[in-house]
């Protein structure tokens, strides 16, 4: 189990490094497009959390939570993005497609809801090595627009899947709202209609989140149920680039506003002040984060492009 | 008097007559209503139009596409959008088996007035999932029409004629044409579906290319014609299917050398079928092999430098013409090949 | 409202046809692939005759029951049987693709599931015609494993579309059992968490079907919402094909045993005798019903088949 | 001693044995476990290896796919399986997307052993959505490997060859091909993927055949050596793609004549793919055009008489090498074409 500061750190260490995105993205190196993930680290990190190591994920084009959490590096997170060749996959991928399959994390997506399907069959080949590996496939709230979130739905109740939905729920498709898209009432209600373990939060408090998610991950483990748990949080940022957007007119800042009244990172901090880790402690920690990022980001910058020759390669194994 | 205007204005112009003259007419897709309005082909529809006729829906692409052939025969005029065509894929079931059908299926009782358009093509970093074209895919299918204008003048009539054909019609954009300027009327006028177009006339090399690809094409040609004095004819089809291939024959009966310049994979592509045709076609009149210039059988990389390897280009042109003539490679060192970067930066 | 004698005419009808193409069959002259209707007769003619006459039907492969309750037309359905020219496509369709969209019969197909999302796009035309039709798409329970059904309704719920979707249940996907398809309990439990009208029956009666369709129906007029009907049936016969199935094992005769006690036709004809209806004039009725059948059997043999060139027409309208 | 079995059984051993040998493979699909087991393909499979490994599975081809590829990158060796590939459109946007770009898309790191088999082909009054074949689809998208057997033995050895690829590879079965007979080893043994055949040796014309349309040339090539002394040379490529060309190259810089028959659309199909490597590579070599032989720019009727104008036969081969040839046409009205009624009758 994480303490505190363990989760403090993580949840930095992924806002650090957006916030090292959008320092560097003007200069027009990383030239992949950014969906950035500000705003909901406290859903993957507690998830995360409440998952074992050796657990498998998958997630989508918004997944730069998803990696940090799962897998603590930046070296290659940050030359993915700068496209070179020390990259995860090589600058093939970008942001888009982050995957670090060495390290259970599976497999990403730019097309929605895509990725839910195949967590269906890798749970079932963990259920067939009886390995005990549950697998979490994280997904927008527009993915439930998608038939296939209900196709898969039903394979894993009926099938008794090893597999945890995670709807990150911040209420927009690009700029359209859950409303405008979906006529059903909350979601959970139906799911309770198939074979499901299920939880819901609105809460931006890690260790609450860390909470909900292991209790449901207990009762699957019990009932050999899959799980659901929808997790409402607030995007920051536009849908895809580095800046906010309330300009544009589709939602408000107010919103923004109260969200980040109780802000993720900022609650984490919190706590850990009133549990009593010094702020000394907590700055060193930020800054020994923050020197990483940087250096992460130094080395993306350094390294070299895959060579031509590497356009036509992994397209069989 | 020339009217300069860019090809998405050309587009919101096709929408906006077409709409104004046709209460039938409705937009609709995932999307499609937010503020940035389809990369602008979009602005001031809803306003002018209402939310009943240009609305945002869920992200389902299947049904969506079943919805439209549904309204289709019932008396409306869709137009389904779609912001990359990669997302056709979750729909090629409702396309092939229920659209393309629809007509055959019903004896010929029943007409399908239904617009699909697509953006297609190279973005920025988009990768494997947000590049691609395929309309090798859909003109593989009988009983979908599909176009691909280069032109602004192109993007407004043959999108015109698309909402007024009375059987599918699928209409594939290229977003980096989108800040294109061209001549455009301000009358209505309508381009044909199933016609090609010379683009440049020429004497000694045919270059048929389809939408981003006559831009490189002409770029290509420019050089084949400054520093070799090569005349290149470029002919622009337009129509991918079904394909108004006279004109491609009567311009290589003319050359006797042929070049495809698609944007689309080779196996099996727009560019196998032209190559196949004008092999057939111009049997024992080409003076050279047609040759076949298309994407590279692999992925489209998120990396800037082998994204830039996988896109054909104006010299993947030059250098086919080259070989195709018999002719030594010049030295393209100076030369300034397009790049996107110039007009555009991310994120999108 | 149709009579007593009249609903059980449709009924006998439908029957009859049936029964004349397994007369026929094995001469081999109908060369299209059989989806019989047999057993869920009462389900199509109760809900067609809670609807009005100028309403539109979507159906599947297996719509002669629908075809023949909303036309009435026997002489272009055997026709189209035989493949000839003067049958409702000329020979295009066969049986796995009626329609008769002059009558108000707008589709059917032998994909699973893809004329639902087509009859949300008829039904937005009419709301928007605001022309007061109600579109009806019926469909096998099958359809519900689909991802686009669940589209659709999400669709239909949003949108308020006037649409009634039926689910002509018969338990079966070729020869699998929903319970090893579906992991879910009653889809009416489901889609009750959307905006629908709903109502559910086990009956083979075709005045209560009639009676819960029209409820229905009038509840959807009054809260402009769509509307669901699952109609559970027996599917008389093996899933493609005239003949009975129970040696393959996968159904026990005992089950049709006991749903052919409440035959729709019997309970009907019961009806119209307890009714008063003189069993003479039942005879009569019959006795011209299969006349006609027989008729329409004879003019389909003699027509003659498409032309040649017929193949290559009505591609592009 | 020769061993004749049918396409059915061979397709069947070849289940039985790799199944035998490697725990990880398993069938899964819709209604693959009823009685009828796919055309006889999967019987005693349900038997022997269980439930676990043999199963049927929800309406649900879109979850399906991407299902297998989940299992396929955890462990497994899936074989997916469908009744008609027509209901392999509902999966276009998995395959595409997914399937084909996964080992791509993590810079190779990952392998997908993953098979599916789908039924082609004409049946008995299908109609057009049970009728396709789609192999021109699935070739056109790098990162599928794409195989047709033709021959029982092909039948088994190509499928024993996609279960131990690492890469997706789709097997497309025409299901009139079921119930021929051909001599099928006992032993193991796996006919590579990429590697076309010389299905009859000639001097004259250069036949290329894919699937059922192998028979078909092979019913066309005796008629034209009985009829004329004309020797044909068959090439059953097996592998759509990766094709294997060099075969095809060989055979017609002898024959110096090609005939691309194919069984699928002809517009951006593989005979266009065919045609146009032909032209190229054999340019200056060909002494008549290629010529291409495939379904026609319609759909599939389901009335017998137009049926059977739909697609193509050992007619449509003879004529065209008559052409090729620059023959006269002969009197065919004697010839007893094949017609699957003298096997097979409804209601399937
Ligand atoms: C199948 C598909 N349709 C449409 C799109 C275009 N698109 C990209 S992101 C997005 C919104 C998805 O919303 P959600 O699933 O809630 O994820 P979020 O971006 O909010 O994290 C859409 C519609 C897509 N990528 N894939
Ligand atoms: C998309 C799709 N997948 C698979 C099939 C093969 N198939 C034909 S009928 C059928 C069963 C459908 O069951 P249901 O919807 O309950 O209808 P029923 O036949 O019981 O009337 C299946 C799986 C198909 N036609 N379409
Ligand atoms: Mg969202
Ligand atoms: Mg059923």
């Amino acid at each position: 189990m994480p303490t505190s500061l363990e989760l403090y750190n993580t949840l930095y260490l992924i806002r650090a490094a957006e916030e090292g995105i959008r320092k560097y993205y003007s200069e027009n190196e990383m030239k992949t497009p950014m969906h950035m993930s500000m705003g909901s680290e406290a859903v993957v990190v507690g998830v995360l959390s409440a998952l074992q190591k050796n657990d498998e994920i998958f997630g989508t084009y918004r997944s730069h939570a998803l990696y940090l959490a799962k897998t603590g590096d930046t070296d290659q997170f940050f030359a993915e993005m700068y496209g070179k060749a020390t990259g995860g996959a090589k600058g093939k991928a970008g942001s888009m497609h982050l995957s670090a399959p060495e390290r259970g994390f599976l497999g990403t997506s730019a097309v929605v809801g895509t990725t839910i399907p195949i967590a269906a069959g890798a749970a079932f080949a963990n259920k067939r090595a009886k390995n005990k590996k549950m697998t979490a496939v994280f997904f927008g709230e527009g993915a439930m627009d998608e038939g296939v979130f209900w196709e898969t739905i039903n394979m894993a109740s009926l099938w008794k899947l090893p597999l945890l939905f995670v709807c990150e729920d911040n209420g927009l498709a690009i700029h359209t709202p859950a409303s405008e898209r979906q006529g059903h009432g909350p979601i959970e209600k139906i799911i309770s209609q198939f074979d499901f373990q299920i939880a819901t939060s609105e809460s931006t408090d890690v260790e609450r989140i860390m909470a909900r998610a292991k209790d449901v991950l207990q009762k699957m483990a019990r009932t050999k149920e899959p799980g659901f748990l929808r997790l409402k949080y607030y995007r920051y940022l536009e849908h895809v680039g580095v800046n906010y957007d309330f300009d544009a007119g589709y939602r408000a800042k107010a919103e923004f506003d109260a969200w980040s009244k109780k802000d993720p990172i900022l609650l984490q901090k919190k706590r850990c002040i009133r549990k009593g880790i010094p702020a000394s402690r907590l700055a060193e920690s930020e800054k020994r984060i923050c020197k990483k990022i940087e250096q992460s980001i130094r080395l993306a910058k350094q390294a070299p492009f895959a060579k031509e020759g590497e356009t036509y390669t992994d397209v069989f194994a | 008097m020339k009217r300069l205007i860019t090809y998405e204005a050309a587009i919101n112009e096709a929408l906006h007559e077409e709409m104004q003259m046709d209460p039938r007419v409705f937009v609709y897709g995932i999307d499609v209503a937010d503020h940035k309005r389809t990369f602008g082909t979009g602005i001031g529809i809803l306003e002018k139009f209402g939310a009943e006729r240009f609305f945002s829906a869920p992200l389902s692409e299947e049904a969506l596409t079943g919805f439209g052939l549904g309204a289709a025969i019932n008396g409306l005029r869709p137009i389904l959008t779609h912001i990359r065509v990669d997302f056709m894929l979750l729909a090629m079931n409702q396309l092939v088996n229920m659209v393309a059908t629809h007509t055959y299926g019903t004896g010929g009782k029943v007409k399908v007035p239904l617009t699909i358009r697509a953006v297609i093509g190279r973005g920025w970093g988009q990768g494997f999932q947000h590049s691609k074209s395929l309309q090798s895919f859909f003109a593989h299918i009988p009983g979908l029409k599909v176009v691909m204008p280069t032109t602004p003048y192109d993007a407004k009539g043959l999108l015109k004629a698309a909402i007024r054909d009375d059987a599918p019609v699928i209409v594939l954009e290229h977003r980096w044409l989108y800040k294109q300027k061209g001549e455009v009327p301000k009358e209505d006028y309508i381009v044909p579906i199933g016609s090609s177009n010379v683009l440049r006339k020429g004497k000694d090399i045919t270059i048929v290319a389809t939408s981003w690809m006559n831009v490189e094409a002409a770029h290509a040609a420019d050089i084949l014609e400054r520093e070799r004095g090569i005349e290149a004819e470029i002919i622009d089809p337009r129509t991918i299917s079904p394909l108004h291939d006279e004109p491609i024959f009567r311009s290589v009966g003319k050359t006797g050398h042929c070049i495809v310049a698609d944007y689309d994979w080779a196996n099996c592509g727009f560019s196998a079928e032209v190559a196949a045709r004008v092999s057939e076609a111009c049997y024992g009149v080409l003076k050279s092999p047609v040759r076949r210039i298309a994407f590279p059988e692999t992925h489209c990389p998120t990396t800037r430098p082998l994204e830039n390897i996988f896109y054909p280009n104006a010299k993947d042109i030059v250098r086919a013409a080259e070989k195709s003539l018999n002719l030594r490679p010049i030295d393209l060192s100076k030369e300034n090949f397009y790049s996107h970067e110039h007009t555009f930066t991310g994120p999108f």
